[in-house]
């Protein structure tokens, strides 16, 4: 291999048309480079992007034995990568070359003194040819890479991510905690903007991704553990017993008469512990909820059948995990609003299952009282004040705006309109954020329905209580109202609706086990909101849809999309490709301090291992280069100087320092 | 130009387009960008920083035009438009016309001799007219790609430029140039404009010297800018009381548009965030109807700027008139207080909203080459936005970015990913890929 | 040919993501700054430790300039980190005697030219002021000898 | 002090106009383009919230409501087109219904029958009453009343007067104590300057002139609003007076009413002069109307109509009444004119407090206490200053 042999250094400095020679007294340069240690030849050319310039550098490297290429041009920015190219074909390592940038950063910044110039471009190149020596071959770290995803949460958005990543040739396996599909979006009715039926759009969703053929679904199952890094993690998978059979299963939940609040109507209504969300639910056969089941017997044509769960426990191995754990409607603690005070107070989502529950025709209720005037008040949950509102468990309040729920209390309020036009409909907010297409016409119809709005400022909220004695409506909200300067307008109401926002998920330690972060409003984080919006800082793990932060149901389906997008760049190649730049540690050197894992941010990039060496056991650095950036923060915490980020030592640092800073009389002599 | 066969073409080069086509090309598939303008980089490189980060703006996105410049998959095909597209099987026949450059982009080294020697000074519409530029000229200077263009409605043809350019890369006698793609799919990335100043007659018509449009502040806070600073474009003068008219183009039947364009607020926001920082000592106003700063992050920036001292004011701004020294008067009603006050500022900033590109791609009789049904708002018509929200009436065409509703940069790269998946999927279902893809060499 | 010992030289260590993109940035804005500055591309300049700063300054190098990306970084460690390597530096120079404005550290992004430019004129200003770091070590060396003398 | 909403009161004015008005989300155009509302007086957001959230009170005690002219500025810019102009029109008729204690105004703007029925029938039994009493119609010289004798005119129209100036007192301090409100104790106004400042603007019309068209297309002045509504007021009320000295002049026993005058006679002049720019005010105003030239005049209830029509009704019968006096040989039909021209003037009085009418009152008492200012108290003497 030319590499390993002693240097043999091209120095090619271009010309660019004049751009660079019109300063830069190239020739003079090369001369007097030729005279440094292992430079076997120095040229120059007119362009040497051209394709004669390239072929000069071909022939050079195949003809004359050069093995180190350096070359003085424009910015690297624009013609590295060209280079990298020629040498490539010519059968030299790509990272064998050397790119100095001797037009933005000379010529065309120094074209009034000539003489000061080509004395930069000289320091510059004799600087280029210091690292050349000390250049090794390097190799992009590709890591083979599994052609299947895992995708955890059952929702629209991780059911959208599996179908576009199957889509895209590659296997899936979705993990469900819950025994059914479809997530919060199967407890809606209809979707703004479109009016469509939530459960039809979903369905329609759910059997395309039961109908492909390289897609798995898991329900009830949970991950437990996760090793490994991008293109090959290993995931612990347990996975509790449906309970039933497809058979048996209808039979048993008609038997079964242990009843437990209905999560899915929010407890509005009551169901068995043997059940189905809802008609049509997939997988249609019903499940057993293990966490209420008391464990009774249950009869069944005359024999007791007792259900037990046999967890089973396995391991899949994946190339990239789309997190798509979703979000949980904010639950006001009791008192806001008179929450949990007043039966007549009741959040947006409880309204919608009871909407939903109510037939066509039959009168608004609520605990048996007709409905004739209700308030609904937006940022429940959302645009919390510090001092104003009780914070979280975790001490903190949720001062993030929940995006959805104005056009979300819009929606319901067009819905009541629609089916119950005589109602009074008081909307309470701070503003209107009706900003997506077609939202703010939700705006427009409601103010035309006559619902009356009102301002609140954030920092003086509505007051919901009990109605004096003698009032015909139970509740009495009091809001100070910026429409109408300040003024406190008493609104006497029948029902209360608290427009509540969306909370960060708990998932059981999976963010931990999966190495993400969580930002400051405690969703999960993204690398860059721009640069890499759907990826976390952890390579192969991406996110997908509410888990990441407020978003409706069409964002969701976006970021889902383009999460599957970035899967299927990731694997569809069946290995995965970075760049060599990445820490390497001397092993001679290190004597396992353990400083650069002390300073190392980025989780299993670096770790201390254990080595058995002539009987004596030795701590030492062991990189993990998938998991590794190359900032080099542990180049210069190691006492020992026994790390190097690739392509970017130290030494090589050192070299061109002492290049720049040498005396360089002597060059410049023979050359003029 | 070569006739081209390829898997997908992404119309418009913009942070949009521009992200389409690299989550396809980085899945392997071949891709052709086209741009009408010289260079691809589109609204967003030039803008100053970016909400709510306040990240450099060309920090994301020069590094984004140099990948789709270098991609083996992708064939960048800027200054150039496309005249039909006509269905071809499952895929599409695509006419596009290379627009001439007068220079020759192969020998074009970017080194800009011809026009530091050209005598003829333009208006630069990517300063938005505030800065000048030569008739030939590098777009700016971090056009990709860096090559000259030359301006046939201002040239004198001196042929200065031709006698000082060291590549002989001048030539005036090019033609416009038709060439045919076949595609695969198509991805409709065609942005968006502003709502045009004039039509908001009660705010001056565009006639008041000290009102300007927001791309325009960007231009004075960027630091690629005409001036690098801030300043009032009537007489060059530092300003110290700027005011932000929310809703200058948006959520008006006035206007005929009844849309929220989602962006204003933010970029408001973020703009009287810069300007406190260039101006310390700069009374920043809001009027506003609603702050909507509903994204990720949106919410604490708001309250970050209300904390550092920007005022914001509720109330619609009925009118702004202009004072004899050219200082523009606003009058709003302050709805809190129920209260109407006429203002005095240095320079108001007209939050005018988002309305579709008035790309001849998309409307103009004959010049109609996709035909796509709109919406009533007039972006491309989505039929079915809540399950999959990329695809229009066409199939195997598909919208991202502002094409398809005002949009910030965070949700159109969103969906610019979103529509690759749903192109590459279209691709590989109806199995016309063109070729084996090419790796990118040094990722 | 001929060169040009008698101008104090500067280092600049630019960040891809930062200074050295800057720096492409006022190139191509055809911008004129002094020569004597040299321009290396880092990836951050939190891989240096401290005692680069003083081999450099040994090796002839009179100023440096860190241009790095700061909180823009792509890198999570690259602000704060850097900045106290940078703290730790300036602690090495003062027992070394030497003037802690030689080193320098600035956030400049891709498109700063103007503070780019500002940061070098400024190196440069100083540096024809505070002269050669050579003189520096020198005199310190011999500041102690004196030192020593008039103790002794 | 909290006040309690009430989500009928909007659609009760909505009986009244207000088209599109719940379209409204409060953005505060229509305040700050009006170029009459001021700070203390604002509107007509003000009014629309209160209409809004039911704050009846308020709204029937804002004196904003008659200082608004409807130029139409704020419904032309109104982003929502929620049309705040009409609905001010609209509240203004509300109010005249309110302050209305027979419950006519409100039958009037709200129901097309009675209105219907109100408007003939009066003008009708009034036709037939005095047609009852009255004499020949000579046609060898025209002999108006003979046919009919002025007495019966000048009775019924006194007794018509007595009875509108109840009616109209009873709606006017219905009014005044509303939009009075509370007396502060210790504070004096100026009121004689508040009387002045109010009739110079009835009589003139300032503010309508000056501010309620915007600069850029003003017409000229003929077709300007301020001009049209000007000369149908000055028209109005010069014979008006006209009237009253003719009939003075009778009373002081000076001049018998119907004794022929040459037409350079003062009063004459001065009713020939009111008459014709009543017919043309009122005429452009229909042409207005008919066209629906701009926001003001595009939705016109059946009283609005009821009102403009009477008025030239009033108008032209009276010129023609006048014409037929210089004419050497006029025929019957100057007899019917005067029965015609007796009708629909008294109809119109008899209207006067029910219909569009009543503004020239509402509006007067709402100046009136917008120009009603507090006397600078005097500094008392500081104690122990000498």
């Amino acid at each position: 291999m030319p590499e390993n042999q002693e240097p043999r250094i091209g120095v090619y400095v271009c010309h660019c048309g004049g751009n660079i020679s019109g300063a830069v007294q190239c020739e003079l340069i090369a001369k007097a480079l030729k005279q440094l240690p292992n430079v076997t030849i120095t040229r120059t050319d007119e362009s040497l992007c051209s394709d004669a310039g390239q072929s000069m550098i071909e022939a050079d490297i195949k003809e004359l034995g050069v093995n180190r290429v350096v070359i003085g041009a424009c910015a690297p920015m624009l013609h590295e990568q060209t280079f990298r190219g020629a040498v490539t074909r010519a059968g030299l390592n790509p990272y064998l070359y050397q790119h100095i940038g001797l037009r933005e950063q000379d010529s065309w910044v120094h074209g009034h003194d000539k003489q000061a110039a080509t004395d930069k471009a000289l320091r510059l190149m004799s600087a280029g040819v210091a690292k050349a020596r000390l250049l090794q071959p390097l190799e992009p770290i590709r890591l083979g890479a599994e052609k299947h995803a895992l995708v955890i949460g059952g929702g629209v958005a991780g059911l959208r991510s599996a179908l576009d990543i199957a889509r895209q040739g590659l296997r899936v396996s979705l993990v469900e905690r819950s025994p059914f599909l479809g997530g919060r979006m199967a407890q809606l009715e209809s979707v703004f903007p479109t009016e469509e039926e939530a459960r039809k759009l979903l369905h329609a969703l759910i059997e395309k991704v039961a109908a492909h053929p390289d897609i798995t679904i898991f329900t009830q199952a949970e991950v437990t553990g996760v090793a490994g890094y991008v293109g090959n993690f290993n995931v612990h998978v347990q996975q509790h017993t449906r309970g039933v059979t497809n058979e048996n299963a209808e039979a048993l939940m008609a038997a079964c008469s242990q009843e437990v609040p209905d999560e899915f109507n929010y407890g509005l209504t009551q169901r068995k512990v043997i059940y189905k969300p809802y008609a049509g639910c997939y997988p249609s056969t019903p499940a057993v909820d293990w966490e209420n089941y008391n464990g009774e017997p249950i009869s069944l044509n005359g024999k007791q059948v007792v259900l037990k769960d046999e967890p089973k426990a396995f391991e899949l191995n994946v190339g990239a995990v789309v997190v798509a754990t979703g979000f949980d409607p904010y639950t006001p603690p009791q008192g806001e609003y008179g929450f949990g005070e007043l039966p007549q107070v009741v959040t947006l989502p409880h309204l919608i299952r009871h909407l939903a529950l109510t037939k066509n025709g039959q009168p608004l209720q609520w605990n048996g009282r007709a409905i004739r005037d209700v308030a609904l008040i937006h940022c429940v949950g959302s645009r919390q004040v510090e001092g104003i509102h009780q914070p979280q468990a975790d001490g903190q309040v949720n001062n993030y705006c929940s995006r959805v729920c104005c056009t979300a209390t819009l929606h319901m309020t067009a819905e009541l309109h629609k089916r119950y036009p005589q109602l009074n409909i008081f909307d309470l907010h701070q503003d209107i954020r009706t900003y997506g297409r077609g939202h703010e016409e939700y705006y427009r119809r409601t103010l035309e329905d006559g619902v009356r709005f009102l301002r609140y400022n954030g920092e003086e909220l509505p007051k919901v209580s009990a109605a004096p004695k003698g009032d015909i409506h139970p509740v009495l909200v009091k809001v100070k109202d910026r429409l109408t300067y300040g003024e406190e307008i008493e609104i006497p109401v029948d029902l209360v609706v608290l427009a509540v926002g969306f909370m960060p998920r708990d998932i059981h330690g999976l963010e931990k086990m999966l190495k993400v972060s969580r930002g400051a409003d405690r969703f999960l984080l993204e690398v860059h909101p721009k640069l890499r919006p759907v990826e976390t800082a952890v390579n192969g793990i991406v996110l997908a849809g509410t888990a990441q932060g407020p978003m409706n149901i069409q964002e969701s389906l976006s970021a889902a999309s383009a999460a599957a997008a970035k899967v299927a760049s990731l694997l569809g190649r069946g290995h995965v490709e970075l760049p060599p730049f990445v820490a390497s540690v001397d092993e001679h050197k290190c004597n396992g301090t353990g400083a650069c894992v002390e300073v190392c941010l980025y989780e299993g990039a670096i770790a201390l291992q254990t080595f058995e060496e002539n009987g004596e056991q030795i701590k030492r650095a062991v990189i993990t280069p998938a998991n590794c950036v190359g900032c080099g923060a542990c180049v210069s915490a190691c006492p020992n100087q026994a790390i190097d980020v690739q392509g970017w030592t130290l030494a090589q640092y050192e070299a061109m320092v002492e290049a720049i800073g040498a005396d360089m009389s002597a060059l410049a002599e023979v050359a003029s | 130009m070569d006739n081209l066969r390829i898997d997908a073409l992404i119309i418009g080069g913009g942070i949009a387009g521009m992200q389409s086509a690299l989550d396809l090309a980085d899945q392997g598939f071949q891709v052709a960008l086209v741009e009408r303008e010289p260079s691809i980089g589109g609204r967003m490189i030039t803008l100053s920083k970016v909400f709510p980060t306040l990240d450099c703006c060309s920090c994301i996105t020069t590094p984004k035009m140099s990948a789709v410049a270098h991609h083996p998959n992708i064939h960048l095909l800027t200054y150039c438009e496309v005249q039909s597209v006509r269905e071809h099987g499952t895929g599409f026949d695509i006419s596009i016309l290379q627009k001439p450059r007068y220079v020759d982009v192969s020998k074009c080294t970017g080194c800009r001799d011809c026009e530091y020697e050209c005598p003829i000074t333009v208006p630069s519409p990517f300063d938005r007219n505030l800065g000048a530029y030569r008739a030939i000229r590098v777009p700016f200077s971090t056009a990709v790609p860096q090559k000259a263009v030359l301006d046939p409605e201002y040239c004198l043809w001196c042929g200065k430029c031709e006698q000082v350019c060291p590549v002989e890369a001048i030539d005036f006698t090019q033609q416009p140039e038709t060439f045919n793609i076949e595609a695969a799919s198509i991805v409709m990335a065609t942005g968006f404009d502003l709502t045009p100043m004039e039509t908001k007659k009660e705010y001056g018509a565009g006639k008041l010297h000290n009102v300007i449009d927001p791309l325009m502040m960007e231009r004075f806070l960027a630091p690629t800018g005409p001036y690098g600073r801030v300043l009032r474009p009537g007489d060059g003068k530092e300003p110290t009381s700027i005011a932000y008219v929310q809703c200058a183009g948006s959520r008006d039947e006035t206007l005929n548009i009844t849309y929220c364009s989602r962006v204003c607020c933010m970029y408001a926001i973020k703009q009287a965030m810069l300007i406190s920082g260039a101006l310390p000592m700069a009374e920043i106003t809001i009027y506003y109807m609603d702050i909507r700063t509903f994204g990720k992050g949106y919410e604490q920036f708001y309250q970050n700027a209300k904390a550092m001292g920007v005022e914001f004011v509720r109330g619609k701004v009925a009118s702004i008139k202009e004072d004899s020294d050219q200082n523009p008067i606003v009058k709003v009603e302050m709805t809190d207080i129920g209260e109407i006050v006429e203002r005095t500022h240095d320079l108001v900033v007209l939050s005018q909203g988002i309305i579709p590109a008035s790309s001849p791609i998309l409307r103009g009789g004959s010049t109609q080459a996709v035909s796509l049904p709109l919406g009533s708002d007039g972006f491309i018509y989505v039929p079915a936005p809540d399950s999959a929200p990329c695809v229009t009436e066409r199939a195997g065409i598909f919208v991202t970015g502002t094409a398809m509703g005002p949009m910030d940069i965070v949700d159109s790269i969103i969906s610019a990913s979103a529509a690759a998946a749903e192109a590459s999927a279209y691709i590989r279902e109806n199995g016309n890929r063109v070729e084996a893809h090419k790796e990118a060499l040094y990722a | 040919m001929s060169v040009q010992n008698q101008q104090p030289k500067i280092l600049i260590l630019g960040t891809l993501s930062g200074g050295y993109a800057g720096a492409d940035s006022t190139g191509q804005s055809h911008l004129d700054y002094p020569a004597n500055t040299y321009i290396l591309p880092v990836m951050s300049p939190v891989m240096f430790p401290p005692e680069f700063y003083l081999r450099a300054f040994e090796r002839g190098i009179d100023g440096i300039i860190v241009m790095y990306s700061g909180t823009d970084s792509p890198y999570k460690v690259e602000a704060e980190g850097t900045a106290k390597l940078i703290n730790r530096a300036y602690q090495m120079m003062k027992e070394r005697g030497i003037d802690i404005r030689r080193l320098r550290l600035a956030a400049i992004c891709t498109v700063c030219v103007k503070p780019f430019l500002k940061e070098v004129n400024q190196m440069n200003d100083l540096l024809k002021g505070i002269g050669f770091v050579k003189d520096e070590l020198a005199g310190r060396a011999s500041a102690m000898a004196g030192k020593e003398t008039a103790h002794g | 002090m909290s006040a309690r909403v009430d989500p009928q009161f909007l659609t009760e004015i909505k009986k009244y106009g207000a088209v599109n008005i719940e379209a409204c989300f409060n953005c505060g155009n229509c305040t700050a383009i009006c170029p009459l509302s001021t700070n203390g007086e604002t509107f007509p957001r003000r009014i629309i919230r209160y209409a809004q959230l039911g704050l009846k009170e308020p709204l029937l005690s804002s004196k904003e409501l008659w200082l608004c002219y409807y130029c139409g500025e704020c419904t032309r810019t109104c982003p929502k087109q929620a049309n705040p102009g009409e609905f001010m029109a609209a509240a203004r008729r509300y109010a005249i219904a309110s302050y209305d204690p027979t419950g006519l105004a409100k039958a009037l703007y709200t129901s097309p029958i009675l209105s219907a029925i109100f408007l003939v029938l009066p003008a009708l039994l009034i036709g037939l009453g005095i047609y009852a009493f009255h004499g020949p119609m000579p046609t060898n010289a025209l002999k108006l009343f003979d046919f009919i004798p002025a007495g019966i005119i000048h009775n019924f129209g006194v007794i018509g007067m007595i009875l509108l100036a109840v009616l109209l007192l009873a709606g006017m301090v219905n009014m005044s104590i509303k939009v009075k409100g509370e007396k502060t104790p210790g504070v004096h106004h100026d009121w004689m300057r508040a009387l002045w400042e109010t009739l110079i603007e009835v009589l003139t019309q300032q503010r309508y002139q000056q501010d309620c068209e915007t600069e850029a297309d003003k017409p000229v002045w003929y077709l300007q609003k301020w001009f049209i509504h000007a000369s149908t007021l000055w028209g109005f009320l010069g014979l008006l007076v006209a009237t009253a000295l003719d009939y003075g002049l009778e009373v002081l026993g000076i001049k018998a009413t119907g004794t022929w005058v040459p037409f350079w006679n003062p009063i004459r002049l001065l009713g020939t002069i009111a008459g014709l720019l009543l017919v043309y005010g009122t005429s452009m105003a229909f042409v207005r109307r008919i066209r629906k030239s701009d926001a003001t005049s595009t939705y016109s209830t059946i009283s609005d109509w009821a009102f403009l029509i009477l008025l030239w009704l009033t108008g032209v019968s009276g010129f023609l009444l006048e014409i037929a006096l210089y004419l050497p040989q006029p025929g019957i039909w100057a007899y019917w004119t005067l029965l015609f021209h007796i009708s629909a003037a008294g109809e119109l009085l008899i209207l006067m407090p029910f219909t569009k009418f009543a503004h020239a009152m509402y509006r007067a008492i709402a100046i009136y206490f917008h120009a009603l200012k507090p006397v600078p108290v005097a500094e008392p003497a500081k104690a122990g200053a000498d």
